[in-house]
């Protein structure tokens, strides 16, 4: 049964189409994925389904949801598309409990005549929603505040918000980036539940694995228009569009390049470390060595401590207990201590490209400072040393010297990798420098990687929620949990036979995702959820 | 009595209770009329005591507790004979209460104002005659002593006095209570010597802000409001809501220049000062035409003042000669001032306006409000300054001998200090009318002081107040006299 | 540029006036009747009996440059400190720069004017000092809180790891990001300057008797204020368009850099 | 939260003995003592010696202040200096008056600068929000004293709807109609600061997308504008009001004079010029402790609103 049917969609603004000429269909219990790369406007099209456009723009085509057409003097009647947005936090209401804004929503959605009655009624319909959302339905979530939860739990608290309405077509916008493999997973579980209640999903996501395991339907979306549509099984099994081709070809693949692995001497010794936030340990007697030339991938769930781990090598967090060498040389726990030299031995590379850079400085200035302060370069070799860098790795000096804001996400990520570079590190460590961006220019910067140990040999340690990242890349794996280390070994030996409950839990999450094309699952709505889930 | 408004309101009424805006003293406020010192204080010490005496309105001694007196050929032995007058709780008012409350007042240890002018008396040496007649030794003549008698808080109290909750005296109203800072309530003595009040009860209330006192009178929520400037007189005078009277001769505006030191110990650039002021432009702006010229004398309309003397007027030519004279052409002389009163920083401005034409360059200096009067005592050159209403001979006793306490201009001649004895020791009042002429003719040559100006002390009421005497300068015994003053 | 026009009109009349203004005065001294009208004075007189207009064209400098300055001292102290303050590891130096502080905030602003004006001498460096002094504590934490924030940013940590001096990181980044949350400020603080120089007038304490203040003829010749309203009408006047005008420019101009978030 | 509290508390009472020596030095500073003062107009030297002998206030400064804090630690704030009461006698005639002016500014000042606020945010740029932005700012510029002047004359001189001072009403509270002019004087220039950042946080809330996401959810404009908008965007106004609590007491001072208030301002600007150090002291103390505790109060309340943030560090 056809929910929505949106005829010819054209999104005007700024004097271009975000959107042009879009025509789709979404079916009662399906799930439609609507793929394609950043800027692509995929949300532009998502939001036109609630009658709301872009600031300025003009819609001309037709949306109609339940046969009743939508614009932005009409939008569709409330609670019958539910909307999770990109960055579900957003959402909430930082001064808000979850419960309260649960009940009002709810009676919206109730009539009784007692009072009571009433209460009863919204009372029932809110621990629905909790349980249809995987939520635990205790009162005491119901008391927390929004920052009290964790990312997957949040992002769930706004589906039991649509939930609680029960609406007939719920969008949910790249609802898994930047979540771990096993929060991923349950969130795969509660949209197809939702699907299976005969609700119409739509997908925004670029993530291709998630489109394997949940969309029934794919729509490939460039440049404001459809390119590619059909079942998923066509659409990933037989690309025929130039595009989709190269989307699909650009996802990490299983086998890592064979490196030469663990040879080198021990550059870091990192023993019985431990660390923390005000009075809590976040990171608990931790011993690790890594290798000149190592290229060591960290996974673990969320809040396992990665990026503390990683920025006490660093310097930037200041370790509370064990010691830190370089070489054999002692390394202070506070960055100020530590000498140019160490400072240029050891890089890290931010998640967050873009808030890493002075805004109010070119950021070709700004690269060029490494080799200046940590190498004594003079300033105009430094210079030329950053652009000949920027320009290896493709952004132009004309790019480079503008400040931060004129340049894309993926320029800066590179530029960043760059300014770390310079200083000749024989360690970079690399914080989630992939999450958020597409297939493509992820597959890009991986291979960068990949070249700049190959050339130089310097070590890497590579944080990442993406086991397929994390197996296209490293040697060596190190599975993190709850602060300490859970296993460490060689990918394959690791992969192959997991010692540690986490790293199995997190694997067999992965798995899921990763299943053969047809495989587990077929192309009929799943049937049932996953088993009982906690929070 | 009777003002203006008299004609207005009709003949006297009794009953009501009239409502009087003062600004006070804060929490420091006393009910001790020994202490008194703000003119809130003389106001209630007024409704409640009585003294021997009290200055008329042209700052001679009348009678009040005492009916008449009688000095002693060589003026040392003074007879006073008293009213029949009771305290409040019916006592009578006898020699011992004016013999004890004397003795208080000049205590060893004590710092009270009548202090000063009552130390003449003997007071071991004075007595009592009968049950209404006292007789006191003085220490030296002393032709003028009634004007001691009559000096601020020199009020008459219950013998064996000690503490003033809830006073007790002879005055035509009776306490009923009292808020330092804040308010204060009496009633209608019917037993008066003088004649029961009109009024059934006297309130009076704090106010210190000026603007909050003319307010309160347009709004109704008092009757009478003590000091306004002249520009409220101004704004509110035609406009039939209130009426404003001002009392003359009540504050005498003038400088003090030091005459024992450099640049004023010379009497050219004194005399300079004399001439280049413009004393028309200042009763104009900063008197706003609420008062009279000055001419350099303190005293004008007081008995013994010396008219004949010629009004001195702007000459700039003159003091020009007199600077070069000097030899202070273009000398920068600091100038203090300060808020502590009205008008004199306003004063001090103008007059360095005035200055600077005949090329002498005052600096003001605006001096801390609460110390300044005892800063230009012992400080600086050339200071602003002001004076309540007193009889010539206090003025000179307490400014100008070289035993004097205040001696603001430094002022210490043999020759004055003798002809101001002369004046006491004689009985004869056309002598001591001489000798006065001669002490001022001496001070209008080459004094100290430069008295620019007379202002009037501007007090409002209601349209239906009546009774209030339009010429009696503050602090005079017709000023604040509620018992004479009804409501219509 | 446009938008500019309208906060530029209402700066520009009494900052003209303020500054140029003294070139115009006469020095006439003679004195008429205070509060008077007519009389050949345009805005009538003042309770000195000066002509009002001539009093406004000397009274602006005194007031615009003492309000102006004590802002610019309260930001030249403030902006270090909390700099300072927010930047550091430590907690010791810290505390240090801003317990102090807490007590200059504890003392009511009124208190500390009282008491600060009447011990020091008159002169305009005491009020701009005893203006900046209260308005330090507020700017202090309003830099320490932002610059906080921001050297716990990654844009920081990524200079830090670039051997940065700490100097060139607060002076080249941190200071410049706080640009927006200052100018916020500014106004307001600029405004409340001009205030508490009212303020002190009317407590009688921190202005030259014999100048000629905009703030000053407000207080002292309110009095007249129904006999002659100008003298207090124009004057405030002044200090109202200044104070508005200098408000709406910094709103404008806020209004016109979109946040560095907005901008992405 | 309760360590938080204790600690605050803790330092609040450090706070205060700072300030209260702080206000000591200065007052020492000031030119002239209370002899001084009490001698008078042309005063004569040798009372004030014998007043300066009498008072005690021929003791080293340390030893008056010792002597006073230790006095205070027992409840005991001393003599006034120029009359014959108790400071906490003072101090607690004044007190009502100025609590009750002070309290019912802060209870009307915050609905009234919330509806001011969210009646600008209402509809940014329209034409209510250019009246209330451009009203706030001309009257945050100007000072309590003219408004006072002005208001005074306009509504209880001329048109007479209000009594102009509170001049021999008993107490405040026996006559209302007395509180109204000193209480619109002294909120004009806090409902302009405090409805300027609530209208600042209302814009920002609106345009915030957990109030798109529950409109979209079928709230009422009204309900997300009120239940939604409205808490987040009172969270910085409530740490202004702390701050107003200080220049409240300025303003009071202020008003006090213009109206004839009996309160603690009026006491402080006498007890200055008296130089009556007891009575300033007592007065530091009430108004540096007001303050240490609104600060605490605002702190804590600013917690309650704004959940995730850290006050302080
Ligand atoms: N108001 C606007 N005016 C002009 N251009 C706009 C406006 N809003 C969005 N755009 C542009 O429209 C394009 C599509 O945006 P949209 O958010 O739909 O992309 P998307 O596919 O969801 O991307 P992402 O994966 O990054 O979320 C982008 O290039 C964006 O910059
Ligand atoms: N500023 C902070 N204050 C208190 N706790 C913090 C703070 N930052 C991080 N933590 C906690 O420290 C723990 C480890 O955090 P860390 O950032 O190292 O996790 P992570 O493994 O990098 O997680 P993610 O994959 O989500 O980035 C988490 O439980 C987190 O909640
Ligand atoms: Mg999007
Ligand atoms: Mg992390």
């Amino acid at each position: 049964m056809t929910v929505v049917e949106v005829r010819n969609l054209t999104v005007a603004a700024g004097g271009r189409e975000i959107v042009s000429g879009v025509s789709f269909a979404l079916a009662a219990g399906e799930v439609t994925a609507l793929v394609g790369e950043s800027g692509s406007g995929k949300t532009t099209t998502a939001l036109a389904l609630l009658g709301e456009r872009p600031a300025g723009a003009s819609v001309t085509g037709s949306v109609e949801v339940a046969g009743v057409a939508v614009d932005a003097d009409r939008p569709p009647e409330p609670g019958l598309v539910g909307y999770i947005p990109q960055h579900p936090s957003a959402a909430l209401n930082p001064v808000r409990r979850i419960g309260s804004v649960l009940h009002e929503i709810a009676r919206l959605h109730v009539r009784a005549g007692t009072r009571a009655e009433r209460r009863r009624l919204v009372r029932a319909r809110v621990l629905e929603a909790l349980r249809q959302a995987q939520l635990p339905d205790g009162d005491e979530l119901l008391r927390r505040y929004p920052h009290q939860l964790s990312g997957g739990q949040q992002q769930r608290v706004v589906l039991a918000h649509e939930l609680v309405g029960r609406p007939r077509v719920v969008v949910a916008d790249e609802p898994t980036t930047g979540q771990d493999a096993v929060t991923r997973a349950r969130l795969v579980g509660e949209l197809r539940a939702v699907a299976a209640q005969g609700i119409a999903v739509l997908l925004l996501t670029h993530d291709l694995d998630l489109v394997r395991e949940l969309a029934h339907r794919v729509l490939v979306m460039n440049g404001g228009g459809i390119v590619e549509s059909g079942s998923r099984r066509e659409v990933l099994g037989s690309p025929r569009h130039d595009y989709t081709k190269r989307l699909i070809a650009a996802q990490p693949g299983r086998t890592a390049e064979p490196g030469c692995t663990g040879g080198g001497r021990p550059l870091v010794t990192v023993s019985a470390v431990t660390a923390g936030h005000g009075r809590v340990d976040t990171l608990r007697e931790v011993t690790l060595d890594i290798r000149a030339g190592d290229k060591l991938a960290v996974v673990g769930r969320s809040g396992s401590g990665k990026t503390t781990l990683a920025r006490c090598i660093a310097g930037l967090h200041p370790h509370r207990l064990g010691e830190i060498r370089l070489d054999e040389d002692l390394l202070s726990p506070r960055l100020r201590r530590r000498t140019r030299d160490q400072l240029a031995r050891i890089q890290y590379v931010f998640q967050d490209a873009r808030a890493s850079f002075n805004e109010f400085v070119p950021v070709l200035d700004q690269v060029a400072r490494t080799a200046e302060r940590l190498r004594g370069a003079t300033s105009s070799a430094a210079r030329a040393e950053a652009i000949e860098g920027l320009a290896r790795l493709g952004v132009a000096e004309s790019g480079a010297a503008r400040l931060p804001r004129s340049l894309s996400g993926g320029e800066l990520q590179r530029a960043a990798l760059v300014r770390a570079l310079l200083s000749g590190p024989e360690l970079l460590i690399c914080d989630e420098i992939t999450s958020g961006l597409d297939a493509l220019t992820q597959a890009e910067l991986l291979g960068l990687l990949n070249g700049v140990h190959r050339d130089t040999g310097t070590a890497l340690v590579v944080i990442t929620h993406d086991l397929a990242v994390a197996t296209s890349l490293a040697d060596r794996l190190l599975i993190m949990h709850e602060g300490e280390i859970a296993e460490q070994g060689e990918t394959e030996a690791v992969l192959a036979a997991p010692k540690h409950a986490a790293t199995r839990e997190l694997l067999d999450a992965a798995m899921q995702s990763r299943a053969p094309l047809g495989g587990v699952h077929s192309n009929e709505p799943a049937s049932s959820a996953r088993g009982s889930m906690s929070v | 009595a009777g003002g203006t408004g008299a004609t207005a309101v009709g003949p006297p009424r009794p009953g009501g209770r009239l409502r009087a805006a003062f600004s006070g003293g804060g929490a420091a406020e006393v009910l001790d009329p020994h202490e008194t010192d703000l003119y809130i204080e003389i106001a209630r010490a007024k409704a409640l005591f009585d003294k021997l005496a009290d200055y008329g309105s042209d700052m001679s001694p009348q009678p009040r507790l005492a009916e008449r007196w009688e000095p002693s050929q060589d003026l040392l032995t003074w007879r006073i004979t008293l009213r029949r007058a009771a305290f409040h709780d019916g006592r009578p008012v006898r020699p011992a209460d004016v013999l004890a409350s004397f003795a208080r007042i000049v205590e060893p240890g004590s710092s009270r104002r009548a202090k000063a002018s009552l130390q003449v008396i003997d007071l071991p040496g004075s007595r009592e005659l009968d049950d209404r007649t006292v007789e006191f030794r003085l220490k030296r003549p002393y032709a003028e002593f009634p004007n001691a008698l009559a000096t601020l808080g020199a009020y008459i109290v219950p013998e064996g006095t000690r503490d003033f909750d809830r006073p007790v005296g002879s005055g035509p109203f009776r306490f009923v209570s009292f808020q330092p800072g804040r308010n204060f309530v009496a009633a209608r003595n019917p037993d008066y010597w003088d004649g029961a009040p009109h009024l059934d009860e006297l309130e009076i209330v704090v106010t210190n802000d000026e603007a909050a006192r003319v307010n309160a009178l347009l709004g109704g929520q008092v009757e009478y409001a003590h000091d306004l400037t002249p520009t409220s007189a101004r704004t509110h005078e035609n406009a039939g809501r209130v009426q404003v009277h001002r009392l003359p001769l009540s504050n005498f505006h003038g400088l003090v220049l030091k005459t024992d030191r450099p640049p004023f110990d010379r009497p050219e650039l004194r005399q300079a000062m004399f001439h280049l002021v413009n004393r028309d432009e200042l009763v104009r702006s900063v008197l706003q035409g609420s008062g009279q010229l000055g001419n350099d004398l303190y005293g004008k309309g007081y008995r013994y003042y010396a008219d004949a003397l010629p009004q001195r007027a702007q000459d700039l030519d003159r003091a020009r000669a007199l600077i070069k004279q000097a030899g202070a052409e273009g000398l920068a002389i600091d100038f203090d001032t300060s808020d502590a009163s009205t008008g004199l920083k306003e004063a001090a401005l103008a007059i360095a306006d005035q200055a600077r034409q005949a090329g002498l360059n005052l600096n003001v200096r605006l001096g801390n409000k609460d110390t300044y009067w005892s800063d230009i005592a012992k400080n600086g050159v050339l200071a602003s300054y002001r004076s309540g209403a007193m009889p010539l001979e206090s003025h000179i006793s307490q400014r100008l001998l070289t035993t004097s306490t205040t001696n603001n201009t430094k002022w210490q001649r043999p020759d004055f200090d003798a002809l101001y004895h002369e004046a006491q020791s004689t009985a004869d009042d056309a002598r001591r009318e001489q000798l006065y002429f001669q002490m001022q003719d001496q001070l209008h040559r080459e004094g100290g002081f430069l008295w620019w100006g007379v202002s009037d002390w501007i007090v409002a009421s209601a349209p239906n107040v009546g009774g209030i005497d339009d010429r009696a300068p503050a602090n005079t015994l017709e000023w604040a006299r509620y018992d004479k003053v009804w409501l219509a | 540029m446009n938008k500019y026009l309208l906060p530029a009109a209402l700066v520009g009349v009494p900052v003209l006036l303020a500054l140029f203004g003294p070139l115009f005065a006469t020095g006439d001294t003679a004195k008429d009747v205070a509060f008077a009208l007519g009389g050949g004075h345009w805005f009538g007189t003042d309770f000195l009996g000066r002509d009002v207009w001539n009093e406004v064209l000397l009274g602006g400098r005194s007031l615009v440059l003492t309000a102006a300055t004590a802002t610019a001292c309260t930001y030249l102290l403030a902006v270090p400190l909390g700099l300072a303050a927010g930047m550091t590891k430590s907690r010791l130096l810290d505390e240090a720069l801003m317990r102090p502080l807490d007590l200059v905030l504890a003392i009511p602003s009124m208190l500390m004017l009282l008491l600060l004006a009447s011990i020091a001498p008159d002169a305009p460096w005491v009020l701009i000092g005893i203006v900046a002094l209260i308005n330090l504590p507020d700017v202090v934490r309003i830099s320490r809180a932002s610059a906080l924030s921001l050297a716990s940013g990654p844009a920081v940590e990524a200079m830090r790891l670039q051997g940065e001096s700490r100097l060139r990181i607060g002076v080249g980044y941190v200071a410049r990001a706080m640009r927006r949350t200052l100018a916020a400020d500014l106004g307001t603080r600029f405004t409340g300057a001009i205030y508490l120089v009212a303020s002190a007038s009317f407590l009688g304490v921190g202005i030259s008797p014999g100048a000629s203040d905009w703030a000053a003829m407000v207080d002292r010749n309110r009095t007249g204020l129904f006999i002659q309203p100008w003298a207090v009408a124009l004057p405030a006047l002044l200090i109202v368009l200044l104070s508005v005008g200098v408000n709406l420019a910094f709103d404008r101009w806020l209004r016109a850099r979109p946040t560095a978030l907005e901008a992405r | 939260m309760i360590r938080y509290v204790l600690r605050r508390v803790l330092l609040g009472v450090v706070q205060v003995v700072l300030v209260m020596a702080a206000v000591f030095f200065l007052t020492e500073a000031l030119p002239g003592d209370a002899a001084v003062t009490i001698a008078g107009d042309d005063p004569d030297p040798a009372i004030i010696a014998l007043l300066r002998e009498q008072l005690g206030l021929n003791e080293p400064a340390w030893q008056r202040l010792g002597g006073w804090l230790l006095g205070a630690l027992h409840g005991d704030f001393g003599q006034s200096l120029v009359g014959p009461r108790a400071v906490a006698d003072i101090i607690g005639a004044a007190l009502g008056p100025t609590l009750l002016l002070a309290g019912l500014t802060l209870v009307l000042l915050v609905p009234l600068s919330v509806a001011l606020g969210m009646l600008a945010a209402h509809r940014e740029g329209g034409w209510m929000d250019r009246v209330v932005t451009s009203g706030t700012l001309g009257l945050y510029s100007a000072p309590e004293f003219a408004m006072g002047v002005l208001v005074v004359t306009v509504f209880a001189v001329q048109l007479g709807w209000f009594p102009p001072t509170a001049v021999g009403s008993g107490s405040l509270l026996g006559d209302p109609a007395v509180l109204v002019l000193p209480v619109f004087v002294l909120l004009l220039r806090p409902i302009c600061s405090l409805s300027r950042l609530v209208r600042a946080g209302m814009i920002d809330a609106q345009r915030a997308e957990y109030v798109r996401h529950v409109r979209r959810l079928g709230i009422s404009p009204a309900r997300a504008r009120f239940a939604h908008a409205l808490p987040n965007a009172i969270a910085p106004a409530v740490q202004q009001l702390a701050r107003t609590a200080d220049w409240l007491i300025g303003g009071v001072i202020v008003i006090e004079a213009i109206f004839v208030v009996p309160g603690l301002g009026t006491t402080l600007v006498e007890a200055v010029s008296a130089r009556d150090l007891p009575v300033i002291q007592g007065l530091a103390v009430v108004l540096a402790g007001t303050t240490v505790l609104v600060n605490l109060a605002a702190d804590i309340a600013a917690r309650g609103l704004a959940p995730a943030s850290e006050v302080g560090r």
